[in-house]
């Protein structure tokens, strides 16, 4: 046994696979086990991974041995770590969520191991490939997981969304796929430490359309407003736990494409504060606030978190023309990372929280969880100090990143953005609390109240403590964030 | 307002084909000269075809995730099918098409066997293969000769998750040698011709399944 | 780990905890759930003790920990913290108490003292914060602690009064960060110093400073019930009286005047603010807060609606004694902060017995009550006095200072403004007392829910309370020129403040 | 000009085809065989432009099969979900967004 056979990068993405498939033959509805195990163990890589960047290490991966461009590379740096421990972070106790969650013999159960398996190791696959067509094949096999998941109830309404999710995804991604053929046409290469320092600003106009179609794809995929419109229906309309394994990790995946290829291969391209780098940031406000304002409007408790995650995606992108201004320890980019970190935890739990209200109450409506205030106080205080952190309040890590995002645009004197961000945690707080509001209501007389796994109120409330926690460890993820070189 | 919606939908692609093609045309010639180094080291490969070297060695990891993608594809068509009860067996009405098929069926195997041994130093492999031997699977399924699948038991189970299992274990056995799927010089051609073996059943397999599996449209045989 | 860094963090646990125990404990533990309670608020008196005796003695207490590279959580224990500190802590105690006999029997009391402890920490923490950054954590956290007490009842008063509550607060909050984002953007960090940080920025940024100045105001503004950002102190009031009582005594309002106090004296320092011209204006902000707040108490028939406008007025004697440029000023202005803090508890204590027990809520119900309940209405009669500024009382003590700051900073008319309140003071209050004991009583009661036994006028742990307190406004006044008095204290304060910061 | 170029520029257009054809019509089956215009379109502009000096290059043609594969994976997953829909609704589109508020 050489060092290579324990390198985490590879275990990374083969362990998932692995326990997927092994769960599919298994059986239907089988392999919880394995995955919580399978789960925990990639947990343990991807500390390890960390831990091996922060001690001064560039862990780079050639598949096959060929080496780029000839092979695919798999590369870690502190962006890549940090989504890595993220999405295991989050995807375990979600697994543990999940397995009580699904009783009987639901229609969503059946291949919801295989299928996550499969979500988690596309995810971790996109976080390490350092090659722009393997990222695309990532890509795919993210958006057939995350589809089978919202397809798998069955129903016309997840049809529907699932249906309409997988157009706008194989759009997006075709989008890409287009770009990348271009790049390649222009280069002779895939590969993304080939390319870098071939891409100049004099790059043929070919390669400025092949930049704007990959990011535009990217775009559609992470669904940024105007393209949110698959979101909701998607995200709202699936079982909890995928809901929150989409909203919290899958969107993610995309954004960081987005953001590795605009600091790393696209840069030079990309003038500080370039017109796409405004519409990117606009189309962000715009998602703020139309996103805050269809949550303040619906009537239903998960659609509510759903059109909650299009204003949190806003955030993500109103960081592009606060970059490339600062030194490299860029804050506004601190910021948005941390962002895509909080929220991830923060709605894991608000959709966690959601389901073990709707699954308690009977009822998906605001208005039926009246009384949930004494019956499930603590999976609304889960739901509460997730929504802390969306409102991006102290202690929280959400407000470490909304912190720095407003630290960033009032040092560049934009006030726009300033007025947006501070709009947005204001609009936040307007949907968090109508929620809480209803819950506080006493409870109509004759109320049948489900009993609930303890368990699922544990999880939620985990999660949640997790994301208000984390604003006291900024420090670690931002030395994280900046090893293994700039991203 | 549809019709506007419409005609601008159709301008933009217009503009969009147009800045394509223009761009494309003042391309300078790639930096990169990759056909060079394929050739350069396709013996290492233990294949003789180029693209099936870059398919399954040189980039065999996009190959193992595509693999991924096919079975994901399946389930998550299966995934939301409500589970229905066995079609009774119908026996074949036409007594021409069985005929034809019966005929034919065997044909398709020995091509599906020709193309994956062909893939070694030709166009070909074990994705070809296994195309031809689910169309041989969805014929005999249209001429009654084979039952709709309705169930998912343990050994179709095994056969469909097989070839993707087999790669993955190659992968992991390879990763304790040295790297990620980097096959040995002297095996790389037996271990790829293993994979692509397990790859053509479990492939054949899942792409017949995408068909087979789906719900009798009833009006059809009625 | 030092000794003087644990301490800090020491006070914030003594309620963190057992605030965190109680959530999770059963809604029947009762006695467990009292005397976790009574035993944090007792721990915290006691290392209290131990801090006001350090920093008497010139130690200094702190601690740091860093959250993003250059911004740090800071506690500092310092004198002016200590003042705050202690008047929380001792009415914490007392509230605690009245709270487990005023809850007694009531639904969700561990939601409800699960919060209550929450929100003396968040108390404790903008006491002892050592930069802004901190003071806006525990700023926010006192916000999010209150709302849940705010909606305590359920009703749909109390679910629109916690919506304007919400509102207001979190949109000083807001404001606050903006201001804060953009103060740390210019300095760095924004330490709490002895005369101020800000005054090492260059001149030319002196628009800016003014700018982010009235942000930072209007922030904490908002909870101090400044106007015009007053509106959601009378809708608070549909909150149980603990609650009311915390809010306006010891937490809410306090924690913004305190909030004044830091940012004029340890964020731009009082010479550099009075150079930049900001401390007139927000004298007069302060001089029409308490006017605008009495006379709007005069037309309030609501007992608990009429202390809140009160409230409003008295919190900007506060904030006047900040903006009057001296030291008798600001001697003035803190020693208000805690005998305000003694008055308005024993007024909230009083008006939720008369609740609890009579039934009585407004003021035109009162007729006669001074008969039915002496001891009570002893105790509110003493802390009405005192608001007006009666002799032997502690409000005539800071009423005094205040005088002689506005005189010695050059505002005459601010005496004025002082006298003119005194007048709508006692304009509302004493009809109250007169009420109380010179009408006779009506019929019936409203509602009366407790019958007296022999001398017990209503519960024991109800009546405890407004006595303790009612005694202290009495000593604070008696006994001001002792070396433990708050006038005392307040006196260090502004001897140390004007002390260091002489150029 | 080479045949790769043909193909190229020819590939290009159909992407753009491809790309109106997804969002015009509202029939499923259309859109999904759009998508597939869209993407044959990506595959032609990856070989053609891979091979415009007119020798052939295996790399985006080893791409293109895998790209294949993928895109039949996708299409097989799209139109068992639209069989799906139109076996619960009766159409063969989508229904109008679910606007539950």
């Amino acid at each position: 046994m050489t060092s290579a056979a324990l390198d985490p990068l590879a275990w990374l993405i083969l362990l998932p696979m692995f326990w997927a498939t092994l769960a599919f033959v298994l059986g239907l509805g089988r392999g919880a086990w394995l995955a919580i195990i399978g789960i925990a163990l990639q947990l343990g890589l991807a500390l390890a991974l960390a831990g091996r960047l922060l001690a001064g290490g560039v862990p780079v991966h050639p598949v096959g041995g060929w080496g780029a461009p000839l092979g695919i590379d798999l590369a870690v740096d502190g962006l890549a770590a940090t989504m890595l421990l993220l999405t295991q972070a989050v995807a375990l106790p979600l697994a543990v969520y999940a397995r009580s969650y699904f009783t009987g013999d639901s229609s969503e159960r059946r291949f919801f191991w295989p299928l996550v398996g499969f979500l988690l190791a596309a995810m971790n696959a996109l976080f390490v490939s350092a090659d722009l067509f393997n990222l695309y094949v990532t890509l795919e096999l993210l958006g057939l997981a995350a589809v089978g998941l919202v397809a798998a109830g069955g129903k016309v309404g997840q049809t529907a969304a699932a249906l309409r999710y997988l157009l706008s995804t194989l759009v997006g991604s075709g989008a890409y796929l287009l770009g990348v053929a271009m790049i390649y046409g222009a280069y002779g290469s895939v590969s993304l430490s080939t390319l870098a320092p071939l891409v100049d600003r004099q790059a043929p106009a070919a390669v400025h359309l092949a930049a704007g179609l990959m990011l535009v794809g990217l775009t559609v995929k992470t669904a940024l407003f105007p393209f949110h419109f698959w979101l909701p229906p998607a995200h709202g309309g699936a079982p909890a736990p995928v809901s929150a394994l989409l909203s919290a990790l899958v969107v993610k995946a995309s954004y960081y494409l987005i953001l590795r290829l605009w600091l790393g291969i696209l840069a030079p391209l990309l003038a500080p504060g370039a017109a796409i780098a405004w519409l990117a940031g606009l189309l962000g406000c715009g998602a703020i606030l139309w996103g805050s304002f269809k949550a303040i409007g619906t009537p239903n408790l998960k659609m509510l978190v759903a059109y909650s995650t299009v204003a949190q995606i806003g955030y993500l992108f109103i960081v592009f023309p606060l970059l490339g201004r600062t030194s490299p320890g860029d804050a506004a980019l601190q910021g948005s990372v941390l962002h895509a970190v909080a929220h991830a935890l923060a709605k894991s739990a608000m959709f966690t929280a959601a389901g073990v209200l709707v699954k308690a109450t009977g009822q998906e409506t605001i208005d039926g969880l009246a009384g949930v205030a004494t019956r499930l106080p603590l999976t609304l205080f889960a739901f509460a100090l997730a929504g802390v952190t969306l409102m991006g309040l102290p202690p929280s890590a959400g407000f470490l990143a909304k912190w720095l995002l407003l630290g960033a645009a009032i040092g560049q004197g934009q006030w726009l953005l300033v007025a947006v961000i501070v709009a947005g945690g204001l609009l936040a707080a307007a949907y968090v609390f109508r929620v809480l509001r209803h819950a506080f209501l006493p409870a109509p007389v004759a109320v049948s109240s489900r009993p609930v796994p303890r368990m699922l109120e544990w999880v939620a409330f985990g999660l949640a403590a997790s994301s208000v926690l984390l604003g006291l460890r900024g420090m670690e993820i931002l030395r994280l964030l900046a090893a293994g070189g700039s991203s | 307002m549809k019709r506007i919606a419409g005609a601008a939908v159709m301008l933009s692609a217009g503009i969009l084909a147009m800045a394509l093609v223009v761009s494309m045309f003042e391309l300078p010639p790639p930096a990169v000269r990759l056909p060079q180094m394929v050739q350069e080291k396709l013996p290492q490969s233990g294949v003789e075809h180029p693209v099936t070297a870059v398919l399954l060695n040189f980039r065999g990891y996009d190959t193992l995730l595509e693999v991924a993608v096919l079975l994901l594809a399946l389930l998550g068509m299966l995934a939301g099918e409500r589970p229905r009860p066995a079609a009774p067996d119908r026996a074949p009405t036409d007594p021409v098409l069985p005929g034809l098929t019966r005929f034919l069926v065997p044909l398709m195997g020995l091509t599906a066997v020709y193309l994956l041994w062909a893939g070694a130093h030709r166009p070909g492999g074990a994705f070809q293969a296994a195309a031809v031997l689910a169309a041989a699977a969805v014929l005999l399924h249209l001429t009654d000769l084979l039952p709709a699948w309705t169930s998912l038991r343990l050994r179709l189970r095994t056969g469909l998750a097989g070839g993707l299992l087999v790669f993955i274990t190659v992968a992991a056995w390879l990763l304790g040698e040295g790297r990620l799927l980097q096959y040995p010089v002297a095996h790389a051609g037996s271990l790829i011709l293993f994979i692509e073996v397990a790859l053509t059943i479990s492939l054949g397999l899942i792409l017949a399944g995408l068909f087979l599996f789906l719900p009798d449209d009833d009006e059809r045989r009625r | 780990m030092t000794v003087n860094e644990t301490l800090p963090l020491a006070v914030i646990a003594s309620s963190l905890l057992p605030g965190l125990i109680i959530f999770v404990l059963p809604e029947s533990q009762v006695g467990l759930r009292s005397a976790l309670n009574l035993l944090g608020a007792l721990t915290k008196v006691i290392l209290v003790g131990v801090l006001l005796a350090g920093v008497h003695a010139g130690e200094t207490y702190a601690f740091r920990y860093a959250v993003l590279p250059g911004i740090d959580i800071a506690f500092k224990a310092d004198a002016l913290a200590l003042l705050f500190v202690t008047l929380s802590a001792t009415l914490w105690l007392l509230t605690t108490i009245y709270a487990i006999g005023y809850l007694e029997g009531a639904p969700n009391r561990s939601r409800f003292f699960g919060f209550f402890s929450l929100c003396v920490t968040a108390t404790m923490g903008i006491a002892m914060a050592g930069n802004l950054f901190t003071f806006f954590i525990f700023y926010e956290l006192l916000t999010l602690s209150t709302y849940p007490l705010v909606v305590h009842r359920g009703t749909p008063a109390a679910l629109s009064g916690g919506n304007v509550y919400l509102a207001y607060t979190l949109a000083g909050g807001a404001l606050l960060l903006v201001g804060m984002a953009w103060l740390y953007g210019l300095l760095g960090q924004v330490e709490f110093v002895h005369g101020g940080v800000v005054s090492t920025l260059r001149p030319e940024n002196r628009g800016q400073l003014q700018i982010i100045f009235l942000l930072l105001i209007a922030g904490v503004g908002v909870k101090a019930a400044l106007v015009p950002l007053h509106g959601w102190l009378p809708q608070a009031m549909v909150a149980p009286a603990p609650v009311s009582a915390l809010l306006h005594a010891v937490a809410v309002v306090k924690a913004g005047a305190f909030g004044i106090v830091r940012i004029v004296y340890e964020v731009y320092g009082v010479e550099f603010a009075q150079s930049l011209d900001l401390l007139t204006p927000l004298a007069v902000v302060a001089a029409i807060t308490i006017l605008w707040g009495s006379l709007r108490a005069l037309f309030q028939d609501d007992l608990k609606k009429r202390l809140a406008f009160s409230t409003v007025s008295q919190a900007s004697y506060i904030v006047l004694g900040v903006a009057l440029f001296g030291p008798a000023g600001t001697i003035g202005g803190l020693t208000h902060l805690a005998h305000q803090g003694i008055m308005k508890i024993t007024l909230f204590f009083c008006a939720g017995n008369f609740a609890e027990t009579l039934g009585t809520h407004k003021v035109s119900e009162m007729n006669g009550s001074g008969h039915r309940m002496p001891a009570t209405t002893v105790a509110f009669s003493i802390a009405a006095l005192g608001m007006i500024g009666a002799p032997f009382t502690a409000g005539a003590v800071s009423k005094a200072w205040l005088s002689e700051g506005a005189e010695a900073a050059g505002m005459a008319w601010a005496v004025w403004v002082l006298a003119a309140s005194s007048l709508l003071n006692a304009a509302y209050f004493l009809p109250i007392l007169y009420r109380a004991w010179f009408r006779p009583a009506s019929a019936a009661w409203p509602h009366e829910h407790i019958l007296a036994r022999g001398w017990r006028e209503t519960a024991w742990l109800l009546l405890l309370p407004p006595l303790i307190t009612a005694t202290a406004v009495l000593a604070a006044a008696i006994f001001a020129d002792s070396a433990w008095s708050p006038l005392s204290w307040a006196r260090l304060i502004a001897q140390r403040e004007y002390l260091n910061a002489a150029p | 000009m080479t045949t790769g170029m043909i193909f190229a520029g020819s590939g290009a257009i159909l992407f753009a085809m491809g790309v109106a054809g997804v969002l015009l019509p509202t029939h499923l089956l259309r859109k999904i065989l759009a998508f597939n215009i869209m993407g044959s379109g990506a595959f032609l502009v990856l070989v053609g432009l891979g091979q415009r000096s007119g020798e052939p290059d295996p790399v985006p043609q080893a791409m293109v099969l895998t790209g294949i594969v993928v895109a039949v994976a996708a299409t097989a997953l799209a139109l068992a979900l639209a069989r799906r829909l139109q076996r619960l609704t009766g159409r063969m589109e989508l229904p109008p967004e679910a606007e539950r508020d």
